[in-house]
Order: C-alpha cells, then structure tokens, then sequence
C-alpha cells in the first residue's frame, strides 16, 4: 500500500511538472519520465499487455516525436510563451478543473458493487479461438471490428500528415536527411540495437498469441528501430509516393478486411472465424497488420515529405 | 535450500539497491555533468546486475532466467554507448555532427 | 515474506530514482535533463523486475525489455534534435 | 482502500490537471503535452474499472485492457498529426501561436 501511494504521488508530482517547467523540452522529459511511470502502475494493476504498450508507444515513441518537434519549435515556443491568459480565465479553469477531477473521483468511489465485467464473455470468445491471450483475443476476435477499423484510423492520420506537405515536394521523402556520425559512435549504436531490437519486436508479436504482447506493441518496437537506423544516417526514409511502401501500408488493413468478408461464407458473419481455423486465420492476419503498423507508425513520426523525389 | 536461495536474493537485491542509492549520492554531490554520468552509470549498472543476479534465485526455467540476463546485457550496452553520446554533448555543448 | 522484502527494495529503489530526478529536472542544462533517460532506464528496470516477481507477473521482464532498447532510443533523439548540421533542402 | 480505487482517483487528478494544462498553456506544444497527461488520466480510469472486473480467471476486465491499447495507439497518431500542423503552422506563419493577433 505503502509503495502503491508512493508510486501515485510520484505520477501526480512529474505531471504537475511537466505543466509547471518552465522550458518546452524540460516538459517533454518530464512527459516521458511520466508515461514510464504509467508502466510501472500498469505492472502493479495486473495489466502487462497495456504496461508493454505504453512503454512502447505512450513512452518512448511519442517522447522521440515530442523531442524532435521541440527542439524544432523551440524558437516558437519562447515567442508564444508571452500569451499568458488573463486571472480570469485562470481561476475559471481552475474551477472547471477541480470539478471535473471531483466528478471522476466520485465516479471512482461510486463504482457499483459488485464490480460489472465482461471477462465471462472474453474467456468464452478466447476459448472459441485457441489463443492463450485473453486481450489479444478480444482485439482479434471479440472485438475485432474495433482493431480493423484502428488500422483504418491510423493511415487516415498519416494521409492527414501527408498532404500537410507543400506542392513541391509532393510525393518525396518525409523529414530531413541525417548525415552519418563522423566519428562512428551512433552508427555503432545503430548496428548494436537494431538487430536486437528486431529480434524482440518479432518475439513480443509472436508471444501475443499465448502470452502479453501482441501486434501493435511488437510493430511499435519494429518502427522504433526503423527511426533509429533514419537517425543515425544510415538509411534514409523512401519517398512517400513509392508504390511498394504503399503496399506494405495497405497490406495490413487489406487482409484483416478480406478475412473479415471471407466470414460471411464460411462462418456466417463479417470477421467471424470457424472454429477449427480460428488461431490459423487470426495469426494469418496478424503478421500483415503487424507489418503495416509498423511502418505507419515510423512514417508517422518522420512526419509530412519535405524533400522532393528523385 | 529454498531458504539459502531466498537468503542469496535478500543478499544481492540489497547490494544492488545500496548501489543505486550510491548512484543517486553521486549525482547531488558531484560537481558537473561529465563526473555526475560516470557516477550514475556505474553505480546503477552494478546495482541492476545485482538485482538480477538476485532475482535469478527465484525465477523458475531457464528461458525466465535467460531473459533478466539479457535485459541486463542490453541496459549495460544501450547505457554505455548512449552515455558516450550524452557526454560528447556535455563536452562540446553541443552535439557535434 | 521475499515478496514483502523485495516490494521494499523496489520502494527504495523508486525513492532514490525519484531523488535523482528532482535534481536532473532542476536543471539547468539540457545534458543534465536527458541523463533522466538514463536514471531511469536503469533503476525504472530495476523497480519493474522487482515489482514484476512480487506481483507474479512474469511479463514485466518484458516490459523492461522494451523500456532498456526504447531508453536508447529516446536518447538517440535527444541527440540528433540538438544536432546543428541537417542538410535541410526543403 | 483497494489499488484499483487509489490509481482511478490518481487518474481522475490527472485529467482535471492536464485539462488545467489544456486551457491555460499558451504554446501549442505545451497544450498537446497536456493533451496528452489528460490520455494517461483516462486510461488509468478505465484501469481501475478493469482491474476491479477481475473475474474468469483473469486478473482483470481484459475488455478495458484492448480498449486502453487502442486509445494509446489512436493517441499517438492524433499527436503526431497535431505536431504534423504546427510545424507547418510555423513554416507557413514564421510563427507558432494559436491567438488570432498578428
């Protein structure tokens, strides 16, 4: 209990600072400190398939996406910073605050008793598909519409992103280019973490069958890498209008869609899986949408195209 | 023997934790950056060995204890490179690419 | 009783790395902040093994997997975002 | 009180802050931080509502569990989306302020 209240009050003091810190870039840090944070009370809540996720993605990919973008606003930043809104408006937001934040806090000791739950249904959907993973049966069979239609929302927001993009570097590569390190250390981090990282991207997708892990938290460590090797120059970003990337994009959704149809004729329902396939056809879409995550996720961080195609 | 292992973990998981707590001491006393990572870094790799070596006397299979190793291996090379970047950073005050 | 001792040692743990993070939040260098990546990519590691084996969570190895290569990570753009020469021909 | 009751009501402290963040911060990037710290408060809500449905076997409402890696995932895409816009907001304007003054 004792460990549980610290670990609270750890989370509540590196979010007022990441409000309170003076400097945009001290509050990404601060952002980040907290999303790792998150992990460890998502360890504590028994919940190890969302811990992986938000070390992942709610951690470590957006804090490289925050970390680049504030070093690159950073001028912006200290010329909006001027812009402080009057007393008023303060003390009005303080209000709204407290009374939303007491509104929850009542909903959280409200909760009825006993607590409701769908683990009955999710146990009987996870038998129904031989997976050993509860959460991920639910992703993919239980609730499998929402997870399709995820993978639609994410190329909808890097469609979004790229025709952010001015006229004349249509189509090119997103972000900028990095020149290698001269005297060798990043490329050496690089050629050091990539392979490893690989390997365990795979390992996290392939145990989400049986065990915590799953697609998008293997996919988010895939792109990860994929950043990494752009950072450290030694391979640039294609130009977003090269028909293979855009397969590989498509390809996830494609399939998880296909099958999706395909269960009308042979199970009687859109995404429903006869039973004696269920795990073969489930695997089967995972590895594309693992796939296309992956390097949606990557192009999302490198952002709209800013050079034009060869 | 399941008494001498817990014993064992007991042990090393308070090295390890001494350790950390040596990290920390090092990073409000020392004076700049550069000192303040070496102080850091070694105290809290050493730590976190100690703790997985602690925690090995607990786990059950071969994989489980295979895994905490490696976690360690690659806290150890992903610090000692990335540090070598920081402090290049440090030194120069600003990156030098 | 391990499990007891163990949730201890991860509470100290946190203790000190909560410590050394006020005092690389202060400031007042950049160089100073990202060593946070570092503290707590180690004793972050450290808290989630030990949390992991008293809560019976074998998976938390594998989050801390992924917290060791994504510290990396973060710390790699916290070095090419001060980076000074990008050819930027946009 | 139990853990699920001490992180929800930690959650609920977190969205009415990063609400605050939301409102009174000036710079855009700092609003989507705050954004952002708003996410992890509610996702800790729905942890809390898993974590006290734990029931089949499981130590947890695995339902909440899919849903809360959605929304971590449907968050990042919307933040790199914003940081897409104002990056272009500032190429365009030379300037990366949201108030309607010049």
């Amino acid at each position: 209990m004792a460990f549980d209240t610290g670990l609270a009050v750890l989370v509540l003091g590196v979010a007022v600072w990441t409000l309170a810190a003076h400097d945009t870039f001290a509050a990404v840090i601060g952002f980040v400190t907290y999303g790792l944070l998150l992990a460890l009370v998502w360890v504590r809540l028994a919940a190890p398939d969302v811990a992986l996720t938000e070390a992942a993605i709610g951690s470590g990919v957006t804090g490289g996406l925050l970390l680049g973008a504030s070093t690159r606003l950073r001028r912006a930043e200290i010329q909006a910073a001027g812009e402080k809104p009057g007393a008023t408006l303060r003390f009005a937001a303080v209000v709204l605050c407290t009374l939303v934040s007491a509104g929850l806090a009542a909903i959280v000791l409200l909760l009825p008793e006993p607590a409701p739950t769908l683990a009955p249904q999710a146990a009987a959907s996870m038998a129904a598909t031989g997976l050993g993973n509860p959460v991920t049966a639910v992703l993919m069979a239980y609730r499998a519409i929402d997870t399709l239609l995820e993978t639609v929302v994410l190329l909808l927001a890097l469609v979004g992103i790229w025709s952010l993009a001015p006229d004349g570097v249509w189509g090119g590569f997103p972000g900028r280019r990095h020149q290698a390190d001269s005297e060798g250390v990043l490329t050496f981090v690089a050629q050091l973490l990539v392979p490893i990282g690989i390997l365990v991207g795979i390992y996290i997708f392939w145990v989400g069958s049986v065990a915590p892990g799953g697609e998008f938290q293997g996919a988010t460590i895939l792109a990860a890498m994929w950043i990494l090797v752009m950072m450290a120059g030694l391979v640039d970003a294609p130009p977003v209008s090269r028909r293979w990337l855009r397969l590989l994009l498509i390809a996830g959704p494609a399939v998880f869609f296909a099958i999706g149809l395909a269960g009308f004729a042979i199970a009687g329902a859109f995404l429903a899986y006869p039973v004696d396939y269920a795990k073969l056809l489930i695997v089967t879409i995972e590895i594309p949408v693992t796939l296309s995550i992956a390097v949606t996720l990557a192009l999302l961080v490198a952002g709209p195209p800013e050079r034009a195609p060869k | 023997m399941n008494l001498a292992f817990n014993g064992l973990t007991v042990v090393a998981v308070s090295a390890g934790a001494f350790f950390f707590m040596a990290g920390t001491v090092g990073l409000l006393r020392f004076p700049d950056a550069l000192s303040r990572v070496h102080a850091l870094t070694k105290a809290d790799n050493l730590g976190l060995g100690l703790v997985v070596l602690g925690l090995l006397f607990q786990v059950e299979g071969p994989f489980a204890a295979l895994k905490l190793i490696s976690v360690w291996l690659l806290t150890l090379l992903a610090g000692a490179t990335v540090t070598q970047l920081i402090a290049r950073t440090a030194r120069l005050g600003t990156s030098p690419f | 009783m391990v499990a007891d001792f163990l949730l201890a040692a991860a509470g100290f743990v946190l203790a000190t790395v909560a410590v050394g993070l006020v005092r690389i939040l202060w400031g007042p260098g950049d160089d100073d902040r990202i060593m946070a990546a570092q503290l707590l990519g180690t004793g972050g590691i450290a808290v989630l093994l030990l949390l992991g084996q008293v809560v019976s969570l074998p998976a938390a190895v594998d989050v801390a997997l992924i917290l060791a290569l994504l510290a990396a990570f973060v710390s790699v753009a916290f070095v090419r975002g001060t980076t000074r020469s990008e050819t930027d021909r946009a | 009180m139990s853990d699920a009751t001490l992180f929800g009501l930690c959650g609920a402290v977190l969205v009415g802050l990063g609400l605050f963040g939301l409102i009174v911060h000036p710079q855009p990037l700092r609003k989507i931080l705050a954004f952002n710290l708003v996410g992890g408060g509610v996702f800790l809500l729905f942890g809390a509502v898993a974590r006290r449905g734990a029931a089949a076997g499981f130590r947890g409402d695995p339902v909440p569990h899919a849903l809360i890696i959605t929304g971590i995932v449907v968050a990042f895409a919307a933040t790199a989306l914003a940081i897409a816009l104002l990056l272009r907001l500032f190429r365009e304007a030379g300037r990366g302020t949201l108030g309607s003054d010049g």
